[in-house]
């Protein structure tokens, strides 16, 4: 059994007790711990359950590569599933439940999986679950999702908040080991501007764990003078719980920064992203240790080596009290050594090398620890525990040679460099033969901006597995001097280390594994994925190594691999007979443990999700009843809806009010952009298709834009203000998009004309005072001359309205007599409660984008997004009137001359009327006789716009049809989706006054 | 071949799986075929498995300069669905969602199509507007679509906030016969399929040049050294432009990134495949339990696999506000693809300048739901000259004004 | 994340400051062009895997359009320049000659 | 008659900075050659103050110029005194190819204050706040969050930021978040 040893433990604070729940149960741990150890401590080996055979797991590392303590924890709005026990730092009060099974942990229906294993191979669901059809979508698929998956799905909103923080400097260093002091310590002398990131709470990596000297010292001593020295600097920054998480292209990195999982009921944003520009990147990963792969390697017991002792040092924990070490290099003995001076039982080190290790098995040896040379484990006997190992030879297939009984098993298979963040923007890696793992090339980094490499890598990460620290400082040295610094004089600290003997790379343990055993030996503890199973993909000519990773799922689990790829791909290079290298590595990607979602959204959530914008009478509108409409980040009143009303009444009110007395309109949003220079008119006759330079100062006309491709893409009314001087209205979605397109012609097509523009939109509150009494509502407020006279239609004026410097623009989008007045924005509000104030005898009202719809459609008026939807041409809308035939060139001219644009069966608008005054269903189609090529139902014409009109008192509609203007009475059918044929008569699109009358009084 | 099913499973249990043949050969190159397929992604594959199946035309290479299915096949988030608007799209994507129906019995491979149903949330009135006149096209293109409204999406998908302050969902349209397959899967059903009727795919061969006598195509220079040929298709998404540089002409093309990621599995929470394009975020759960969300693509040309980080921002904050839950969740993996954008963001099925010569490319982000139809047309069109599937998406389209945009219903290609 | 330097204000200006507008030099083709000419300028793009020019815009800054030498397939960048010309600048044209030997402007002419 | 207002109207916030909508303030846009001796002269006499270098501000009292772009300048003034400004450079540069527009009120403007002012924008915007790297008399238009903005620094510890009116409570939404007392980040 697992348990806390009576002393030891350099992380934990035994003084303070934390009480925390697993499963239900009340369990009790240490400041310090992580949830992994206090869960060994307590003695809980099973902790989960693996993913497709549902076999029991337990914790089997101590950082980020852990692939089996995953944990849902809390609940609510702070649940979150997934969690990594090994990098949760315990708090009082915790609680987390264990994964993937029902009904319990320790009961799992799922495990019969488990016994079905060899008729569940890697792949087995591409060859079965064929017949019949539908069995897959209803039967097979639910039960295999039901039994995949891990946690559970968070429910509730998340109560937590998230932040961003851009962050620039000359070097981040990723790592902080001793490498990673180093190097920051290196580059900080020369004055380098440094940001030091370490993943976890503590400072020195494994160096304190391991032993060992640096300048004489021991490791904990020196990382603690560097870490003040660091502490020290004033161009070093030092951050913890904070983990390097991507590497992205031209020296951008992400950085994740767990601000409050460690202690949930802290105010504050609960995660950082950093996004961080720098120079040059060092990354000082470490390396993390190989499992071994034998029969029954996934029994909880079975612990890295390394592992083994982290927890007995840093947290005074022991996985097991007779614990058998197992392993292929002479790091493996540091285990079998610790585990001895803290009093536990060490009944054997199988050492699969014929001729063992150096000076620490002679340490081991003198301790008197009995060691096997030339051994392997044949398999682990147990089931939710480690009951006893088979011992036999490395050399052989599997025969037992005795049988040690143990609960604990620490394998050692050798160390792979995390090369993750090297990797993530095309670093390459090289084989190390001698150290038998891959590790970055040096001549191979990723390129940044400027072509040169901008990574660099220090330490163990760099292969470094011993001088480490030395490693560290010549590779800043390196970088320091690409940042154009002048590295210090000192010299790299000494480092002692016992001398240690070279691994012997072992794949397969024992190497002749008969196939029951390596059916059995575990490669992905989390996917299941066995020896066996990686050796079938080959067989069935899963070559490449992204083959085989896809059909076993291979290294696809939550910690991406990190314990099961090198050894993985080891077994397919094995089975293709050829070289590791040759069959390389599957890709790196970002990031390199998970990170929230809610870290990568930032601040933008509730509120600021996105900006909405408002004009200066959004208030007054939001608590008048507006139905709001999202236009592009504007939001304008669809309705105002009064008590009682629907949304429909309200906008048929306003229409009949609108045109029997008279509206407000909150006009606001419409683009208004100044041209001005020699050149405007000459400008605005390349951007509009019709002329604007003939336009007269003090007149308004009506203009449309296209595309260079020759769609109509936007319109409004133009002003001439003076000689040089035009204002432009775009529509409300317009103003961005077409002062950018006006920008793009002036500054890269037209950059001799003199002409400036300038967005002036939001600098007015623009409102229509629309219908017959309108311009009695005016002239109520006194001021300016508003007479047919002296402003007629399409004329503007500046003046006085009230008290308010108003210019006034007597266009009419509606067919009323109508004016829409801009006063300066910060007036608006007021002039607006100025019009109401004088409107009330005339029954003025406001009214939203619907009623203005309608009333523009019952006048035959396109709009653009409803008759436009960027496949049509002015052509097409019966707007020819509105091209220029005496210009010889405009932005879209061109393009309206190729064959599919002048084709005389284009869709041509007209209006479209219910034979029964009924209103078309929105967006349908006119049907032809018969089927195309494809067998679809040939189609004539389609419903643009279509609404009822209170007006006319039914159903009015625009339409796009084919040689439509020419068929005029003709009857179509338009089917609806729900079986329904809607009649309608092909008629003149405009419905109301034709002629004009009311709009010109 | 042997058959794939439950019963073999469980005969090869017995000897431990010993008795599994390849599923593909790995020949070497031959001097000359009928049919060249340059790119053994879904597509090339799928040409080839029909230019069999259909017309008998089995003297046929698939030359792979990587891995088969190594491309988009195998970067893609898997979603299926034919709700296009304009006609040749729904023709070509119906095709294809209708094939995937019996895909796997038809190649004997689980590629696991999951019918779970796709739904295109409408989340302003313009989108409204769009999704309705969209389903209106669709009952007369013979796509089973129906718009639906803000309680039955809330009953199809119950993770979804209907009531967002900023967007709420107004409605959507939903083809229930949407949904999603195993993407790597596609692409190994039809090798194996293609390996079996005789053909040859050829993996790590590169195409280097294409030989052309007379204006008309003879033959491609490879890694593997010359292979001569009566008829080549082009179909390598991400690639096409270089490609077309070697047989001397230039496509409507421009190469970018496209992203997506996925998060950490989690136990079944949402069962059809949602996208909301005013936010500019599609999301599904696969069967092992991740949900599988589609970013943005870059705005410039890209041909690394890699993509910038603002995307995946952008996509992860909208969908939040749609699906709250997802906060909490953790990004597991984020990868990139080259997709090939055309001038109106439709692909591109066509003869070439160079007799002989055939493209298929453009699918944007649109690609993985089309293999099968694409094949199905693309096969023909080589067979015989023309199909209606492709006639549409012809090359001089764009010289003609002849677009096909799907923009326009605030539709997305994925 | 692309990192430019926009030629105007000298902001090195990360990309999301910036908005691509796709292939640099173009010619304009208006009306009396004929069909082949107009369709290569609205449409026909080279697309290389390498040496890429393109149009950037400092739009979240200065709000002017420039012009950078970026490689498609390794990200480098060789250099941005204002947009106010027809072709690329001759200095910009050396260094990417002298980094990719063989190395020419416009391929397709 | 009614008195003007701005978007906020002074709303403010306190945390690691005071973040405070500044109220009504002056400001026109000035499009032209900056290098030309007219355009020089002009800004002089009506501001008070030589066009400024790129990326920077030139202030005076009330009177600031801002460059915004190679051919645009952002000027500074009372409220009450833009229209007859926009007036006065039309007279000055009547000969000269420009554009002056009054913008007062399609724009907002924030002040942030405090030692935590350089966290609080480093929170927001792409730039590098770091003492050094940003001083008084820089200004640099960049993105805030999801929009455009302008900052520059009139103090020590004073930043103004100025954005669109319509996006004025979005801006000061994202600041207040940002400068939430429990979200210091300790680097500056």
């Amino acid at each position: 059994m697992s348990l806390r040893l009576r002393d030891g433990g350099r992380l934990i604070d035994r003084s303070a007790r934390m009480a925390f729940q697993f499963d239900g149960r009340s369990l009790t741990g240490f400041a310090g711990d992580t949830l992994a150890s206090a869960l060994l401590a307590n003695d809980k080996m099973l902790v989960g359950r693996s993913f497709k055979y549902h076999r029991p797991r337990g914790v089997v590392a101590s950082g980020a590569e852990e692939p089996n303590a995953l944990v849902n924890l809390a609940q609510g709005g702070t649940f979150e599933p997934n969690q990594r026990a090994t990098t949760t730092e315990l708090f009082d009060g915790l609680t987390a439940t264990s994964q993937n099974h029902w009904p319990s942990l320790e009961h799992d229906i799922g495990a019969v999986n488990s016994s079905l294993a060899r008729f569940l191979p890697a792949g087995f669901y591409y060859k079965t679950f064929i017949h019949p059809r539908p069995f897959w979508k209803h039967i097979y698929e639910p039960f295999i999702r039901q039994s995949a998956g891990l946690g559970k799905a968070p429910k509730d909103r998340d109560a937590d908040r998230y932040e961003h923080f851009y962050y620039f400097c000359d070097l981040v260093v990723i790592g902080g080991g001793v490498a990673g002091l180093q190097a920051a310590r290196v580059a900080g002398e020369a004055g380098a501007k440094v940001l030091l990131l370490e993943q976890s709470a503590h400072w020195g990596g494994r160096a304190p764990v391991d032993g060992g000297e640096i300048d004489g010292r021991p490791a904990e001593a020196w990382v603690t003078d560097t870490l003040a020295v660091l502490e020290a600097m004033p161009n070093v920054t030092l951050r913890s719980r904070c983990m390097g998480a991507g590497v992205y292209d031209h020296g951008y990195l992400l950085a994740y920064e767990r601000l409050t999982d460690h202690a949930p009921q802290a105010d504050g944003p609960r995660h950082r992203l950093w996004r961080i520009r720098t120079q040059q990147i060092i990354t000082a990963t470490g390396a993390i240790e190989r499992p071994l792969s034998f029969a029954g390697n996934d029994i909880p017991g079975v612990m890295l080596a390394s592992a083994v002792r982290d927890y007995v040092v840093n947290y005074g924990v022991a996985p097991g009290q007779r614990t058998v070490v197992v392993t292929n290099n002479d790091d493996g003995y540091r285990t079998a050594i610790c585990l001895k001076q803290a009093g536990l039982d060490v009944p054997r080190i199988l050492d699969a090398r014929e001729t063992g290790g150096g000076a620490l098995m002679e340490e081991a040896r003198a301790l008197g620890i009995r060691i096997d040379c030339g051994r392997a484990v044949g398999k682990v006997q147990g089931g939710k525990r480690v009951k006893s190992v088979q011992v036999c030879a490395q050399k052989g297939s599997g025969s037992a040679l005795e049988e040690v009984a143990c609960d604990a098993v620490a394998m050692s298979g050798g160390w792979s460099p995390v090369v993750h963040l090297w990797s993530h923007c095309g670093g390459k890696l090289v084989w190390d033969d001698v150290q038998a793992h891959f590790r970055p090339d040096a001549d191979r980094p990723p390129l940044g901006r400027s072509g040169q490499g901008f990574v660099a890598v220090a330490g163990a990460a760099n292969g470094a597995l011993t001088g480490a620290v030395a490693d560290a400082d010549a590779m800043a040295r390196g970088v320091v001097q690409a940042i154009g610094l002048k590295p210090g004089k000192g010299i790299a600290p000494a480092e002692t280390q016992p001398e240690e003997l070279p691994i012997e790379p072992v794949w397969l343990m024992p190497a002749q594994a008969k196939t029951e055993l390596k059916a059995k030996a575990w490669l992905d503890y989390q996917n299941d994925v066995k020896v066996s199973d990686v050796q079938l993909a080959a067989r069935e000519g899963f070559e490449s190594v992204e083959h085989t990773k896809r059909y076993t799922t291979l290294g696809m689990a939550t910690d991406q691999g990190k314990l099961s790829n090198i050894n993985g791909l080891a077994i397919l290079s094995d089975a293709l007979g050829q070289p590791i290298p040759q069959t390389g590595t599957t890709t790196f990607r970002p990031p390199y443990t998970p990170i929230s979602m809610g870290a990568i959204a930032g601040e933008a959530r509730g509120d600021i999700f996105q900006p909405v914008r408002e004009t200066p009478m959004y208030g007054w509108n939001d608590s008048n009843g507006a139905d709001w409409e999202p236009v592009g980040h504007w939001r304008r009143p669809y309705a105002y809806v009064r008590s009682g009303e629907t949304v429909h009444d309200a906008v048929m009110r306003e229409v009949t009010n609108t045109r029997e007395n008279v509206g407000l309109l909150d006009a606001s949003t419409l683009g208004k952009l100044i041209v001005k220079g020699p050149d405007a008119g000459k400008f605005l006759d390349m951007l509009y298709t019709n002329m604007m330079s003939t336009l007269k100062p003090g007149r308004c006309r009506y203009g449309l834009m296209c595309t260079e491709n020759g769609f109509l893409t936007d319109d409004g009314v133009v002003a001439r203000i003076d000689e040089d001087t035009f204002l432009c209205h775009t529509t409300t979605g317009g103003a961005d998009r077409i002062h950018a397109h006006m920008e793009e012609w002036l500054q890269t097509e037209w950059w001799d004309w003199q002409v400036y523009v300038a967005n002036v939109t939001e600098q007015y509150a623009q409102i229509g005072v629309v219908g017959p009494k309108a311009r009695a509502v005016l002239e109520t407020l006194g001021g300016m001359d508003l007479s047919a006279e002296a402003l007629p239609f399409m004329a503007w004026a500046d003046g006085k309205i009230g008290a308010f410097d108003a210019r006034a623009y007597r266009v009419s989008f509606s067919g009323e007599l109508s004016y829409e007045i801009a006063v300066p924005a910060s007036r608006g509000q007021a002039f607006w409660d100025a019009l109401l104030e004088a409107g009330k005898a005339h029954g003025i009202m406001p009214y939203g984008t619907e009623a203005l719809h309608i009333m523009r459609a019952e006048k035959g008026f396109i709009m653009i997004g409803d008759e436009t939807d960027g496949t049509v041409i002015p052509q097409d809308l019966g707007l020819n009137w509105a091209i220029s035939k005496k210009k010889d060139d405009y932005l879209g001219k061109r393009a309206q001359e190729r064959v599919h644009m002048t084709d005389p069966d284009r869709w041509k608008l007209v209006g479209l009327e219910t034979v029964d005054g009924s209103v078309l269903p929105d967006g349908a189609y006119a049907v032809a006789e018969g089927t195309n090529a494809n067998g679809q139902r040939n189609m004539q014409g389609r419903v643009t716009s279509t609404y009822h009109s209170p007006t006319l008192g039914k159903g009015i509609a625009m339409g796009l049809v084919k040689h439509g203007p020419d068929r005029m009475g003709e009857v179509l059918e338009f089917p609806g989706t729900d079986g329904t044929v809607f009649k309608a008569k092909i008629v003149d699109p405009v419905f109301y006054d034709k002629d004009g009358d009311k709009q010109n009084v | 071949m042997k058959r794939y099913s439950a019963f073999a499973i469980a005969r090869e249990a017995l000897r431990h799986h010993s008795g599994w043949e390849r599923a593909w050969a790995s020949p070497e190159p031959k001097r000359k075929y009928d049919v060249i397929i340059v790119g053994a992604g879904g597509h090339g594959l799928a040409t080839a498995y029909y230019l069999g199946k259909n017309f008998g035309i089995t003297n046929v290479a698939v030359l792979e300069k990587g891995w088969l299915g190594g491309g988009n096949t195998g970067r893609n988030t898997t979603i299926i669905r034919s709700n296009y608007l304009q006609d040749a799209s729904a023709a070509i994507y119906e095709k294809s969602r209708s094939l995937y129906e019996d895909l796997s019995q038809d190649l004997n491979y689980n590629v696991m199509f999951s019918p779970r149903g796709v739904m295109m949330l409408a989340q302003t009135h313009h989108e409204v507007r769009g999704y309705q006149r969209t389903a209106h096209a669709n009952a007369l293109q013979g796509v089973a679509t129906e718009y639906i409204g803000p309680e039955r999406v809330k009953e199809l998908c119950p993770i979804i906030c209907i009531d967002g302050p900023r967007y709420p969902v107004l409605g959507a349209l939903w083809q229930p016969r949407g949904g999603t397959a195993r993407h790597d899967a596609v692409a190994w059903g039809y090798a194996r399929a293609c390996s079996a009727m005789g053909m040859d795919i050829i993996q790590k061969c590169e195409v280097t040049g294409v030989r052309s006598e007379g204006g008309k195509v003879r033959g491609v220079e490879t890694s593997k050294g010359p292979i001569e040929c009566d008829k080549l298709g082009v179909v390598v998404a991400g690639h096409s432009g270089v490609l077309a540089e070697m047989a001397g002409f230039r496509l409507p093309i421009e190469s970018v990134a496209l992203q997506a990621l996925v998060s950490e599995p989690i136990k079944p929470c949402m069962d059809v495949v949602v996208m909301a394009n005013t936010v500019h975020g599609y999301m599904s759960q696969s069967d092992k339990g991740e949900m599988v969300i589609g970013g943005g693509a870059d705005g410039y040309n890209n041909y690394t696999q890699r993509g910038s980080f603002h995307h995946i921002e952008e996509t992860v904050r909208a969908l939040i506000e749609t699906f709250p839950m997802i906060s909490r969740l953790k990004m597991l993996r984020q990868w990139g693809g080259i997709v090939d954008m055309t001038g109106d963001r439709s692909p591109i099925l066509s003869k070439t300048p160079l007799e002989g010569c055939f493209i298929n490319c453009g699918w944007g982000t649109g690609g993985f739901k089309a293999i099968p139809g694409s094949g199905w047309g693309m096969a023909q069109l080589m067979a015989t000259g023309a199909s209606p599937l492709t006639a549409e998406f012809s090359l001089d389209r764009f010289k003609e004004g002849r677009f096909i945009d799907e923009s326009v219903a605030a539709g997305v290609a994925h | 994340m692309l990192i430019l330097t926009c030629p105007y204000c000298g902001v090195d200006a990360d990309e999301t400051e910036l908005t691509p507008g796709g292939e640099a030099h173009l010619t304009r083709h208006g009306p009396g062009s004929s069909d082949d000419d107009f369709h290569d300028y609205l449409f026909a793009r080279d697309n290389p895997r390498g040496v890429h020019f393109e149009r950037w815009r400092h739009t979240y800054g200065c709000g002017k359009w420039f012009h950078a030498a970026r490689s498609t397939d390794t990200l480098e960048v060789f250099g941005t320049y204002p947009a106010q010309t027809t072709e690329p600048p001759k200095d910009i044209c050396d260094k990417i000659s002298g980094e990719r030997p063989g190395w020419s402007w416009r391929i397709f002419g | 008659m009614s008195e003007a207002v701005s978007s906020l109207q002074s709303a403010e916030f306190e945390g690691l900075a005071r973040v405070a909508e500044a109220g009504l303030q002056g400001m026109i846009t000035l499009r032209g050659d900056l290098g030309a001796r007219a355009v020089r002269a002009a800004v002089k006499a009506a501001f008070g103050v030589d066009v400024p270098d790129v990326n920077n501000v030139a202030s005076a009292g009330h009177m600031g110029v801002c460059w915004m772009s190679p051919d645009e300048l952002l000027l500074l003034c009372p409220h009450g005194e833009a229209e007859a400004k926009v007036a006065e450079l039309g007279t000055a540069l009547a000969k000269q190819h420009h554009l002056a527009v009054n913008v007062s009120d399609a724009r907002a403007m924030f002040q942030v204050k405090g030692s935590g002012g350089r966290e609080v924008l480093g929170k927001l915007c792409p730039l590098d706040f770091a003492p050094g790297k940003f001083e008084p008399g820089q200004i640099r238009r960049t993105r805030m969050a999801q929009v455009p903005a302008a900052v520059w620094m009139d103090g020590v510890d004073t930043f103004r930021v100025v954005c669109f009116r319509s996006m004025a409570r979005y801006v000061f939404g994202a600041l207040k978040a940002a400068a939430d007392p429990a979200s210091g980040v300790g680097v500056y």
